[in-house]
C-alpha cells in the first residue's frame, strides 16, 4: 500500500486480522468457535472494565471526531484566509461547532463516570444489575463516541466547504452555516441516546 | 548602374531585416531568414538594449554585401542611424523602412518619403 | 555669361565652323529635352506609385503583424524561439532584371519562393500551426509588397540621378553652350564688318592723302608754270590754272584703282 | 477510495488548496476585461491591470511599456504563484504539481537542444526558456555537443529521461525533426502524466482523467489538422496520438487517415462530447475551432473547482491563469495594433 491513510490500510485489514485470529485462535482447537468458552469469557469480565472502556470511548471518539474537523476546516480556512482576510473570525464558528462536538463526549463521559458506583462480586460472578450497568455505560459511550466522531469529521468537512466558499462568495455563508448546524446536530443525537442509555444504569439493583 | 545590376547572382539575392524581435519573427517564419556556412545571418534583432554602434555596423555590412538586394529596416530602428542611411544612396541594396509591431507607420519620418513628397511637392 | 565666347580667331572659316555647331548643339538640346520629359513623366508616375505603395504598406504590415499575433495567441509565446532556431536557408529570394527607361537602365527586382519541404512546415504542429500557416502567407505577400516597394524606390534613385544629369545637360546646352556659341559667331560677323569698315576707312585716308599731294604738286607746278610763265611771259599763251582740274582728271582713275587696288597688308 | 479522500485530503494538501482557489478568485473577470477592451493605449491597460493581482508586477514598470513587457510580468505572476505552492507541497501533490510543469520542460529542452545545434548563447537561450520548465540541470544542457552526448550527460537525469529513452533511438535524435521530437515526448508525457492521475485515484483520478483526456483529444485533433498537405505520413501521425482519450482507440484510427477538415469532423462528431463543439462551427470553417477548444477548455477548468478535495485545482488553476495571460496579450496587441474590432475574437472569458 502506498499510501497509509487509505482506509483499507488502517481499517479494514486490521478489523478483519483481528476477527480471523479471534475466530481461529480462542477456545478449544475442535471448534470453529467455542461458544461455551466466550460465554465464561463474557460472565467472568469486569462490567468496571465496560463502563471504564465507555466512558475512555466516549471522550476519545469525540474529541477524536473534534480535533479531526477541527484540522479539516482549519486548513482550508488558513489558506483561505491569505487571500481573503474577513473569513477568518465568521468562520470560527466552524471550528466551534467542531468544538462542540468533543464538549458533548466530555458531558457524557463525565455523566456517565458520576454514574459509576462500587458493588462487589459475589463468588466471583458479577451481579446481573451491575452487568447491566458495565453494558449500558459501555453502549452508551460508543454511541456517544462514535456520533461525535463521525460528527465532528462532517461538520469539519462541511466547515472547510464552507470556508472557502465564503471566500469566494460572501453570500454562500449563512446558507452552508444551516448545513452545518444539521450536521453538529447528529452528534446530538449521540449524546441523547446515550444519556437515556446510561439512564438505565443500577448496579445495585436498587431504583 | 548596368555593373551593379550584373551583380545579382542567377539563385537570386537575399533580403536582410533590421527589426525588433517580433517584426523579424514574422520575415523569418516567411522564410527570408538565412544562415550560411560562416553562421552569418541576414537579420538583427534590435532590442532595447542593443547599442546604436552595432546596428551601425550590421547596417554598414549588409550594404556592402553583394548578395543582399533589399535592406528591410524598421522605422524605430532606423530612427537610430538616421545618418547613416541618408548618406546611403546606391540604388542596391534597396533601403526599406517598414512599420515596426510595436509602433503604427508614420510616413513623415521615413527619409526616402520625404524626399519624395519634397520632390513631388515642389516640383 | 551671356557675354562668353570661345577665343577664336574671327574668320570666315571659324564662322561657319561655329555655325555648324550651334546647330549640333541646338538639336542635341531638342533630344535630350525630350529624354528628360520622358523621364520626369516616368518619375511623376513613380513618385504617385511610392507614395501610394508606401501608405498601402502601412496596412498591409498591420495585416501581417495582426496574423503573427494571432499566431502567437494559439500556438504560445514561446514559438518564437522556435522559430528563430528553425531558420536555415533563405526560401523567399530576389530575383533581379533590367528595366529600360528612355535609355536608363533600372534594375527590377521581383521575389520568388523558392518551391519544396522546408522546416517551417511543421511548426506548430501540436497547436497553433494553422494560425502560422496563414501568418507564414501574410508575410511572404508583405514581402511581394515590399520588393515592389524597393523596385520602386531604386527606381525612383536611379531615375533621379538619371534626371539630374539630363536636366544639366539640357541645361548645360541651353544656357551655357548655345549662348556662347551664338555670341561667337556674332562676335566673328561683327568683327567681320570692323575690319571691313576699317579697310575702307583706310582706303579713303589714303586716297584723300593721295589727292592732297596731288594738289600739292599740282599747286607747285602751278606757282612754277606761273613763276617760268612770268618768267618767259606773253611768250606762252598758256590757260590760267584751274584748280578743279586735277581732281577730275585723277579721281576716275583713282575709283577704278580702288577696285583694282592690290596691297600686300590687306587679307583679301 | 471515492469519498475518503474528503477526510484524509486536508492532512497535507488542504492548505494549498485553499490557497489555489484563493488565487483562482483573482482571476480576471468579465466586468475586468470589459475595463480592458475599453482602453486606448497600453498605458490604459496597465492602469487597468494594476487593480487586479498583477498590480504588485505591473506598477512599476515604465511608461513606454510594451505587450511582452506585459505577458512577461503576468506570467511572472504565475510561476511565483506556482512556485510558492509547489514549496509547500508534500508528496503526491508535489509529483503532481511537477507533471504539471513537464510540458514546460519538454519546450525548453527543445529550445535548448535546437539551440545548441545551432551553436547560441547559453545564457540567451535560458533567458528564452519558459520559468516553469525549469530544472536544476538545465543550464548543463547546452554542454553537450551532439544528441548523443546530451543525451547521455544531462538528459537521463531529469524527469524527462523515461520519455527521451522509452520513445526516442539514438537515430532518432540525430535525425529526426524537432517537431516531431517534441511531439513526440508531449506525447509520452501525457500517458505518463494520466497514468499517474490514475493512480492518485478518487475525485483526482475522475477529474485528471476528463481534462487530460480533452488535452490529449485536442493534440490529436490539432497535429491531425496541421499535419494535412505536409510530408507527416498517417503510420507517423498515428504515433504521435496518446494512447487515452475519448478518441482512443477507434477515433484515432479515423483521425490517422483524414485527408480534409470535413474528414476529421466527421470523426470527431462521433464522440458526444465532442460533437456540441463541431454543431457551433459551420461546415468548412476551421478557424473558429481554436477558440471553441479554448472556451470547452476553460470550461473544464472552472467546472473543476466545483469539486473539493481534489488536485485537478492546481492543474486547472495553471490552465487558467495560462489562458488569461492569452488574453491579455490578445487584448494588448489589439490595443498596441489598433485593431480594437477584434478584441472579442481572442478573450475567452471565464464565467
Amino acid at each position: 500500500m502506498k499510501d497509509l491513510t487509505h482506509p483499507l490500510v488502517w481499517f479494514y485489514i486490521p478489523v478483519t486480522l483481528t476477527w480471523i485470529c479471534f475466530c481461529i485462535s480462542v477456545g478449544n482447537p475442535a471448534k470453529f468457535i467455542d461458544y461455551d468458552w466466550l460465554w465464561l469469557l463474557f460472565r467472568s469480565m469486569s462490567p468496571y472494565f465496560w463502563s471504564a472502556l465507555g466512558v475512555a470511548l466516549a471522550v476519545g471518539m469525540s474529541i477524536l471526531g473534534a480535533a479531526w474537523g477541527i484540522f479539516i476546516t482549519g486548513s482550508s480556512l488558513v489558506g483561505a484566509a491569505i487571500r481573503v482576510p474577513r473569513i477568518t473570525s465568521k468562520n470560527l464558528i466552524s471550528v466551534i461547532f467542531c468544538e462542540a462536538t468533543a464538549i458533548y463526549g466530555v458531558i457524557v463521559a463525565i455523566i456517565l463516570q458520576t454514574k459509576i458506583e462500587y458493588v462487589q462480586p459475589v463468588d466471583g460472578v458479577w451481579d446481573r444489575y451491575a452487568m447491566l450497568s458495565g453494558y449500558a455505560i459501555f453502549g452508551s459511550g460508543v454511541t456517544c463516541g462514535f456520533a461525535n466522531l463521525v460528527c465532528g469529521m462532517c461538520v469539519g468537512i462541511v466547515g472547510s466547504s464552507c470556508a472557502l466558499s465564503d471566500a469566494q462568495n460572501s453570500t454562500l455563508f449563512v446558507k452552508i452555516l444551516v448545513v452545518e448546524i444539521f450536521g453538529s446536530a447528529l452528534g446530538l443525537f449521540g449524546v441523547i441516546i446515550g444519556i437515556i442509555m446510561s439512564g438505565a444504569v443500577t448496579w445495585s439493583g436498587a431504583k | 548602374m548596368a555593373g551593379a545590376v550584373a551583380g545579382i547572382p542567377p539563385d537570386g539575392m537575399l533580403l536582410a531585416v533590421l527589426a525588433d524581435e517580433d517584426t523579424i519573427t514574422g520575415f523569418l517564419l516567411a522564410g527570408v531568414g538565412n544562415v550560411d556556412l560562416r553562421k552569418k545571418r541576414n537579420y538583427l534583432v534590435v532590442d532595447s538594449k542593443t547599442p546604436v554602434r552595432q546596428i551601425e555596423s550590421s547596417f554598414k555590412e549588409f550594404c556592402a554585401r553583394d548578395d543582399i538586394a533589399v535592406i528591410l529596416i524598421s522605422q524605430q530602428v532606423a530612427g537610430q542611424i538616421r545618418n547613416v542611411i541618408q548618406q546611403h544612396n546606391k540604388p542596391i541594396p534597396a533601403v526599406l523602412e517598414i512599420p515596426s509591431k510595436d509602433c503604427p507607420y508614420d510616413p513623415a519620418q521615413d527619409t526616402l518619403l520625404t524626399r519624395v513628397k519634397h520632390i513631388a511637392g515642389f516640383n | 555669361m551671356s557675354t562668353a565666347r570661345y577665343t577664336v580667331a574671327p574668320t570666315v572659316t571659324m564662322l561657319t565652323m561655329m555655325k555648324a555647331r550651334l546647330v549640333g548643339a541646338t538639336k542635341g538640346h531638342a533630344l535630350l529635352k525630350k529624354k528628360a520629359d520622358a523621364l520626369t513623366m516616368r518619375f511623376r508616375q513613380l513618385l504617385k506609385e511610392i507614395i501610394e505603395a508606401k501608405e498601402n504598406l502601412g496596412a498591409t504590415m498591420k495585416g501581417s503583424f495582426f496574423a503573427y499575433t494571432e499566431a502567437q495567441y494559439a500556438a504560445g509565446e514561446g514559438i518564437k524561439h522556435t522559430i528563430m532556431d528553425n531558420v536555415d536557408t533563405a526560401v523567399v529570394k530576389v530575383r533581379g532584371a533590367l528595366d529600360n527607361v528612355a535609355g536608363v537602365k533600372i534594375p527590377r527586382f521581383s521575389s520568388f519562393v523558392i518551391p519544396g519541404e522546408t522546416k517551417m512546415d511543421l511548426t506548430g504542429l501540436g497547436r497553433g500551426g494553422q494560425q502560422l500557416q496563414s501568418c507564414r502567407k501574410a508575410y511572404q505577400s508583405a514581402v511581394e509588397l515590399l520588393v515592389q516597394l524597393a523596385n520602386l524606390q531604386t527606381a525612383f534613385l536611379t531615375l533621379d540621378e538619371a534626371l539630374k544629369v539630363t536636366n544639366r545637360r539640357v541645361n548645360a546646352l541651353e544656357n551655357v553652350v548655345k549662348p556662347k556659341l551664338e555670341n561667337t559667331i556674332s562676335y566673328i560677323k561683327a568683327e567681320l564688318d570692323e575690319l571691313e569698315r576699317e579697310e575702307f576707312f583706310r582706303l579713303k585716308k589714303v586716297q584723300k592723302n593721295k589727292q592732297k599731294n596731288q594738289a600739292k604738286a599740282e599747286a607747285e607746278f602751278a606757282t612754277a608754270m606761273a613763276e617760268l610763265q612770268e618768267a618767259t611771259a606773253d611768250t606762252l599763251d598758256m590757260p590760267p590754272f584751274d584748280p578743279k582740274m586735277p581732281g577730275q582728271n585723277v579721281q576716275p582713275p583713282a575709283s577704278s584703282s580702288l577696285l583694282n587696288y592690290k596691297e600686300d597688308d590687306m587679307l583679301f | 477510495m471515492y469519498g475518503f479522500e474528503m477526510m484524509s485530503f486536508n492532512i497535507k494538501d488542504g492548505f494549498l488548496e485553499s490557497i489555489v482557489r484563493g488565487h483562482r478568485s483573482g482571476l480576471l473577470t468579465v466586468a475586468d476585461y470589459n475595463n480592458l477592451s475599453q482602453c486606448e493605449t497600453l498605458d490604459d491597460i496597465k492602469l487597468n491591470l494594476t487593480s487586479t493581482d498583477y498590480g504588485a508586477y505591473l506598477v512599476n514598470e515604465a511608461s513606454p511599456i510594451y505587450t511582452a513587457t506585459i505577458v512577461e510580468k503576468c506570467t511572472q505572476k504565475l510561476v511565483n504563484d506556482w512556485n510558492y505552492m509547489r514549496t509547500q507541497a508534500d508528496e503526491k501533490l508535489a509529483t503532481f504539481m511537477d507533471y504539471c510543469t513537464y510540458g514546460h520542460m519538454i519546450d525548453n529542452v527543445v529550445l535548448i537542444v535546437t539551440g545548441t545545434l545551432h551553436e547560441r548563447d547559453v545564457q540567451e537561450l535560458l533567458d528564452k526558456c519558459h520559468p516553469l520548465g525549469m530544472f536544476d540541470s538545465i543550464a548543463t544542457l547546452a554542454v553537450a555537443q551532439n544528441m548523443r552526448e546530451l543525451f547521455r550527460l544531462v538528459l537521463v537525469d531529469t524527469p524527462l529521461a523515461p520519455y527521451f529513452s522509452e520513445n526516442l533511438t539514438h537515430e532518432d535524435l540525430d535525425e529526426m525533426n524537432i517537431e516531431i521530437m517534441r511531439n513526440t515526448l508531449y506525447k509520452a508525457y501525457l500517458d505518463d502524466f494520466a497514468a499517474y492521475c490514475q493512480s492518485l485515484g478518487g475525485a483526482t483520478a475522475e477529474i485528471m482523467g476528463d481534462m487530460l483526456a480533452f488535452e490529449t483529444d485536442r493534440r490529436a485533433l490539432n497535429i491531425t489538422l496541421n499535419s494535412i498537405g505536409t510530408e507527416l505520413t498517417r503510420e507517423d501521425r498515428k504515433k504521435l496520438y496518446s494512447n487515452f482519450g475519448l478518441l482512443y482507440p477507434h477515433g484515432h484510427n479515423e483521425l490517422a487517415m483524414a485527408e480534409d477538415f470535413d474528414q476529421i469532423r466527421s470523426a470527431m462528431e462521433k464522440v458526444p462530447a465532442y460533437s456540441g463543439i463541431f454543431s457551433k462551427l459551420g461546415y468548412g470553417e476551421s478557424q473558429m475551432l481554436d477558440k471553441l477548444l479554448y472556451e470547452e477548455e476553460v470550461k473544464k477548468c472552472v467546472d473543476c473547482f466545483e469539486q473539493q478535495f481534489h488536485y485537478g485545482v492546481f492543474y486547472a488553476y495553471m490552465k487558467l491563469r495560462e489562458q488569461e495571460i492569452r488574453n491579455v496579450m490578445w487584448v494588448s496587441e489589439c490595443v498596441a495594433q489598433d485593431q480594437k474590432g477584434r478584441i472579442a475574437d481572442g478573450i475567452v472569458y471565464l464565467f
